[in-house]
C-alpha cells in the first residue's frame, strides 16, 4: 500500500466513523463505547500474526502477551456489550397504554 | 509452483475476508448507533471478527499455532467469564480493562517489531512506535481508571506541576522512540525505555483525574488504543486493523466530545483540571433555607393513584438499591389505572452516560417512555408528581441560580416545577458533588426516607391499597 | 493501486457519502442533489488528461468536447448551488418575535 | 536525472492536491447538508475544484494546453452565464443539463480510452465500458429530463412492451461492451455501438416518464454520474474521481431514495409506472360535495388580525405568481400585530422538493419560523387560519380517505382542521394531479380569488386597515 493511498483509507475510515457516531442518542453512549471497544479487538489477528511469526524466545513471550490480551478485549468487548445492548430489545410489541 | 500459486490463494482468500469484515464493523457500528437496531449490530460486528480471526490462521509461513490458539482460549475465556458475572454496576471499569488490553496488545506487536532490530523504514518505524506509545499510555491508563472506579485505588494523587511532569515523561519517550525510529539505534535498551516510558505516562496522567470524569477518560482511551491499532494495522500491512482502528479512533474522539458535553465539561477541564473530587460539603449551603417535610408512604400511594402525569426521575441512588424492577413494578400499576407515566433521564444521572437508560431496560422498561432532558423539561410544569429515586445532583435547582456552587450552569432537570416532588433517599446524605440540595427544602417537596428498593415496595402495597 | 485497496476506497467513500446525507432535512433535498451534482464536476480533471493526452484528430474531438462538458458541470453547478445555497442565510441574527 | 525526479516530485504534488481535494468535497458536502453551514459547504467544494483544477494542468507529459484552457473557457463560461440567468423556478431542470454534461464528460473520456485501441487489461476495460454506458444514459437521459421540465417536450411517450425494449437496448449495450472490454474486437464501429445504444437507453428510459417524478429522475441521474466518474477514475488511477464519484454515487442514491419517499413512491413506480400523466380531472368529484364560498380581502384581513395563530401553506400557485415577498410582508405585519405565524411546507409542494424552502428563503423568511409536514400537522388543530396560497394537492382531503384516488396515501398537511381556512387561487383551475379538492367544500373553508401577488398585496391593505 502507498503513502497516498494509506491516507486516502485513513481519511475515509475517520470521516465513517465520526459520521456513524454523530448521530447517536445519549442512552446508547455507553454501549457504543463498549462496542467500539469490542471493535479495536481486531488487533488480535495482528498480535496472532507476530505471535506466528515469532523466532526468538523474547519474540514469542511478548507476542503471547499480546494475543493475550488482545483475546481478551475481543471477547470482553463482546460479552460486554452483548450483555448491555440485550436490554434494548425493542419495545414496539410490548407498548403499554402510558406510551405515547 | 504448485505451493507458491497455493499461498497466493490463501493471501487473497485472507484479503477477502479481511474486506468483508470491515465492511460488517462498520455495518455493525452503524446499527449500534440506533435503539432499534443496536442489539443486532453486536452481532454483526462479532461475525466480522470471527471471520478475520479465522482466517488470519491460514497466513502462509507462519507458525507456533499451539501457542496462538492456548493464548487465544486463556485470553478470551477469562474475559468472557468475567464479562458475563459482572454486575451493571460495574460496566464501566469492564470497559476500562478489555480497553486496556487493546491497548497493551497494540504495544505488544510494536514491541515485537522492535525488538526484532531490523532495519524498519523511517515511516514503518514511526507509525510503529506512536503506535506503541499510545497503545502502552492506554494500556496503564485504563488500568489505573479500572482501579479507581473498581475502589482500588481510594486517592486522587496530585500536585503542583503534574502536568509538566507529564509533558517531560511524554518527551522522553517521543525522544527515545525518534532514536529507535530513525534507525539510530534499535538496541534493547532504548526500545525497551520507549515502553517503560509510555507506561509511566499513563499511570501519570490518569492518577489525578477524579472519579467522575472516568467515564470520559475511559472513551478517551478507547479512541487512542483505536488509533494504535490504525497504526500497528500500517506497520503490518493488516487493512483489517487500519479500517477498524481508525474507525474507532475517529468515532471514539466523537464520543469523547459528546459524552464530556453531556457532563457539560470540556474534554481539556477533564484532563487537566480534577471536578471529580473537588467537592466536600462545603460550598453548599448558600441559600438553602427552610426544612426537610417527611411523608408516609400511604399518602404518596394515594396522591400517585389519583394523579394524571407523574414523572420518575431516576439517579445514582435506585443503581445501588437495584431498585429499578420495584420501580417498573409500580409504574405498571399505575399506567393500568390510567396515569400518563414518563421516565426522565438526566445525561449523567448514575455513574456513567446511560447508566439509568441501561437499568431501566435491564427491567423490561419500553424506551418509548422514557425521555432525556431536552424532551422532558418543559412537561414537569404538567405533572402532577415528580417522584425522584435517589437522584440528587441532578434535579438541585442550584445549578441554575447559584454561581458559585460547583455544579452552577450544569442543565437539570426541572424537577421543582412539578406540583408535587417526592424525594426517596435513605437519609440526609448528598450527591456525588457533594453539596446541599436547595429542592428538598421547597414547600411543594416531601422526602420519602429509606432504601430505595424498600421505599418503593411500600409504594406498590399503598397503591394497590387505593 | 491494487484491486482489494481500489475495494476498500470504494466501500469507505460509499459510506462516507451515505452518512453525510443521512441526516439532511427536505429542505436541503435540492441545494444538495445540485451541490453533488458540482462534485462529481471533478470529471473534468479526467477529461482535462484525456485531452492532454490525445493525438489522433478524433482523440481531440472527443477530448474536447469532454472538457467543455465537465466545464459546464462544474461551473453550472457550483453557481446553481451557490444561489440557491445563498437563499439559507442564517437568521438567527434576524430572529422575529413570531419565532419560537 | 533531474527530470526525471522533477516529474516525481510533480506527481507527488498532484497526488496531493487530489487529497486536499477530496477532503474539500467531503467536508463540502458535510457543510451543505446543515442548513446553517450549507452556504459555505459549496465554497469549500468550489476550492476542491479549484485546486485539482490547476494541480492536473502540472501532469508530466501532456500537451495540447490551448485547446484544454480553451474548452475550459467555453464550457464554464456558457454554465456560467445560464447559472446566473435562470429563474429560481427553472432550477431544477438546469441541475438536469449540467448533470448531464457530467455523463457526457465521463463517457467522453471512456470513448477516448477505448478509441484508442490499446488493449487495456481486462478489468479496466470493463470500468471503462461499464462507466461509458452509465455516463452516455445519464448524459442523454438527463436532456430528456431538461427538455420536458423546459416544456420543450410536452407528451410522455409511452406504449406497451416499453420496458421490455429498453432491456433489449440494455442487453445489447452490454454485449457490445463485453466484446470490446474482453479485448475480442476494439474497432471502431463496436465502441461508438456502446455509446450509441447507451444514448439511445438513455433515451427511452426518460421519455414515459410524467413530469412529477422529473425531480426524482434527475437525482438518480445525479448518482448514476457520479458512479460513471469514479469508474472512469479508476480507469486513469485518478484518486479524486474515484472518491468524489463514489461519494456522490452513494450519496446521490441515498436522496434519490429520501426524495422518492418524501413523495411517497417508490424507485421503482417512479421508473416504471409513470404517474405524474395519469391524471387528467377524471378520477375526481367522488364524494366532494357542497360549493366553494367565496370571501373578500378585507374580511379575510380582520380575521387574521385578530387571530392568535396563523399557518401559511404556500404551493405552485405562490411560485408561480411570484408572491413570497409580499407573503413575508404580511406575515411580518401580522408578527408585529402578536399574532403567531408560522410556514408548512409539504416536502413535495411546488414542482422540486425543498421548492418553497427555496422561494420563502430568497424572501427572507427565518427559517425558524419555517415547519415541515411532521412537525407542524398537529398544530392546524389550534390555528384560528390557516392561509392556503396557491397550494391545492398537499392540502387535499382525499388524499386521506378515497381509495380510488390517485393521490391516495400521499401524507398532507391537515389545513383543513383549522378553525378558518382561506384559499388563494385565480380560479377553479385543478392542481398538479388534476383532481378536485375536498377542501374548498367544507364548511370553514372561504375562497379568495385572484392572482397569487394580487391577492396578498390586497390583504396586506386590509390588515393594514384594521
Ligand atoms: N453519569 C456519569 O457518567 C457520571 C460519572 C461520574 C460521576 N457522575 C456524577 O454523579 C452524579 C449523578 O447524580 P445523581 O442525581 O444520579 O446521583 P447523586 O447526586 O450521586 O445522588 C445519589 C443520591 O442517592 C441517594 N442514595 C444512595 N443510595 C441509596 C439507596 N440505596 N436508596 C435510596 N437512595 C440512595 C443518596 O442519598 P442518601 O445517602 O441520603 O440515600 C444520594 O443523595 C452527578 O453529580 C454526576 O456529575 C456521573
Ligand atoms: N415538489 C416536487 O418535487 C414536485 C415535482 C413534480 C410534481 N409535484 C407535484 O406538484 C403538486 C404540488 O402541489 P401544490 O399544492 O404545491 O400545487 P398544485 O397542486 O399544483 O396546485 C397549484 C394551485 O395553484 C393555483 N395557482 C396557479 N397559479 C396561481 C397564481 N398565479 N396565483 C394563485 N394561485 C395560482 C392553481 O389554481 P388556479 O389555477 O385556480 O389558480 C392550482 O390549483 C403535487 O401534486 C406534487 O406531487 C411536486
Amino acid at each position: 500500500m502507498t503513502g497516498i493511498v494509506a491516507l486516502y483509507i485513513f481519511m475515509l475510515a475517520a470521516f465513517t466513523g465520526y459520521e456513524v457516531i454523530a448521530k447517536v442518542p445519549v442512552i446508547l453512549h455507553t454501549p457504543l463505547m463498549s462496542g467500539s471497544n469490542f471493535v479495536h479487538g481486531i488487533v488480535l489477528v495482528g498480535a496472532m500474526v507476530a505471535l506466528g511469526n515469532a523466532t526468538t524466545g523474547l519474540e514469542k513471550v511478548i507476542g503471547i502477551v499480546g494475543v493475550v490480551l488482545a483475546a481478551g478485549n475481543a471477547a470482553g468487548g463482546y460479552v460486554v456489550t452483548e450483555r448491555m445492548l440485550e436490554m434494548f430489545k425493542s419495545s414496539g410489541a410490548k407498548k403499554r397504554p402510558g406510551a405515547h | 509452483m504448485s505451493a507458491v500459486s497455493g499461498d497466493e490463494a490463501r493471501l487473497l482468500l485472507i484479503q477477502a475476508s479481511y474486506f468483508l469484515t470491515a465492511f460488517l464493523f462498520i455495518m455493525g457500528l452503524k446499527r449500534m448507533s440506533s435503539p432499534v437496531t443496536a442489539r443486532s449490530g453486536i452481532v454483526w460486528a462479532g461475525a466480522g471478527m470471527l471471520v478475520a480471526t479465522i482466517f488470519t490462521l491460514l497466513y502462509p509461513g507462519m507458525g507456533n499455532y499451539p501457542l496462538i490458539l492456548g493464548a487465544i482460549v486463556v485470553g478470551a475465556s477469562f474475559a468472557w467469564v468475567s464479562g458475563k458475572r459482572v454486575a451493571m454496576t460495574n460496566m464501566p471499569q469492564m470497559i476500562a480493562l478489555y480497553n486496556g488490553m487493546g491497548g497493551g496488545a497494540a504495544a505488544a506487536i510494536a514491541a515485537v517489531e522492535l525488538y526484532r532490530g531490523e532495519a524498519l523504514s523511517r515511516t514503518v518505524g514511526t507509525l510503529a512506535v506512536v503506535g506503541g506509545i499510545i497503545g502502552a499510555v492506554s494500556f496503564s491508563g485504563s488500568l489505573i481508571a479500572f482501579g479507581k472506579l473498581q475502589g482500588l485505588i481510594k486517592k486522587s494523587y496530585r500536585f503542583n506541576g503534574q502536568q509538566i511532569l507529564n509533558l517531560v515523561i511524554l518527551a522522553a519517550a517521543l525522544f527515545t522512540g525518534g532514536v529507535v525510529a530513525t534507525g539510530y539505534s534499535m538496541d534493547v535498551f532504548h526500545v525497551t525505555g520507549i515502553f517503560a516510558l509510555a507506561l509511566l505516562l499513563g499511570v501519570t496522567m490518569t492518577l489525578p483525574i477524579g472519579g467522575a470524569d472516568m467515564p470520559v477518560v475511559i472513551s478517551l482511551y478507547n479512541a487512542l488504543t483505536g488509533l494504535a491499532v490504525a497504526f500497528e494495522g500500517f506497520v503490518l500491512g493488516n487493512a483489517a486493523m487500519i479500517i477498524a482502528g481508525t474507525v474507532v479512533g475517529s468515532a471514539g474522539t466523537l464520543l469523547t466530545q459528546l459524552m464530556a458535553r453531556a457532563m457539560n465539561r470540556s474534554l481539556g477541564n477533564v484532563l487537566f483540571s480534577g471536578f471529580g473530587d473537588t467537592g466536600g460539603a462545603a460550598s453548599g449551603g448558600a441559600g438553602v433555607t427552610g426544612n426537610m417535610k417527611p411523608i408516609e408512604a400511604a399518602d404518596v400511594g394515594v396522591m400517585m393513584a389519583f394523579a394524571q402525569k407523574v414523572i420518575v426521575v431516576p439517579g445514582y441512588g435506585m443503581a445501588v438499591a437495584q431498585a429499578q424492577h420495584k420501580v417498573w413494578e409500580l409504574c405498571q400499576l399505575l399506567i393500568d389505572r390510567g396515569v400518563l407515566v414518563r421516565f426522565a433521564i438526566h445525561p449523567v444521572a448514575g455513574r456513567m452516560p446511560g447508566h439509568m437508560n441501561v437499568l431501566l431496560a435491564e427491567a423490561g422498561v419500553p424506551y418509548d417512555l422514557i425521555a432525556d432532558l431536552d424532551e422532558i423539561n418543559a412537561e414537569f410544569e404538567t405533572a402532577d408528581v415528580a417522584l425522584i429515586i435517589g437522584a440528587n445532583d441532578v434535579v438541585n435547582p442550584v445549578a441554575r441560580n447559584d454561581k458559585s456552587s460547583p455544579i452552577y450552569g450544569m442543565p437539570i432537570l426541572n424537577a421543582d416545577k412539578a406540583k408535587n416532588v417526592i424525594v426517596i433517599k435513605r437519609g440526609q446524605g448528598a450527591g456525588f458533588s457533594g453539596i446541599e440540595n436547595a429542592l428538598f427544602y421547597l414547600d411543594n417537596t416531601r422526602m420519602l426516607y429509606g432504601d430505595g428498593q424498600a421505599a418503593v415496595s411500600q409504594l406498590i402495597q399503598a397503591v394497590k391499597a387505593v
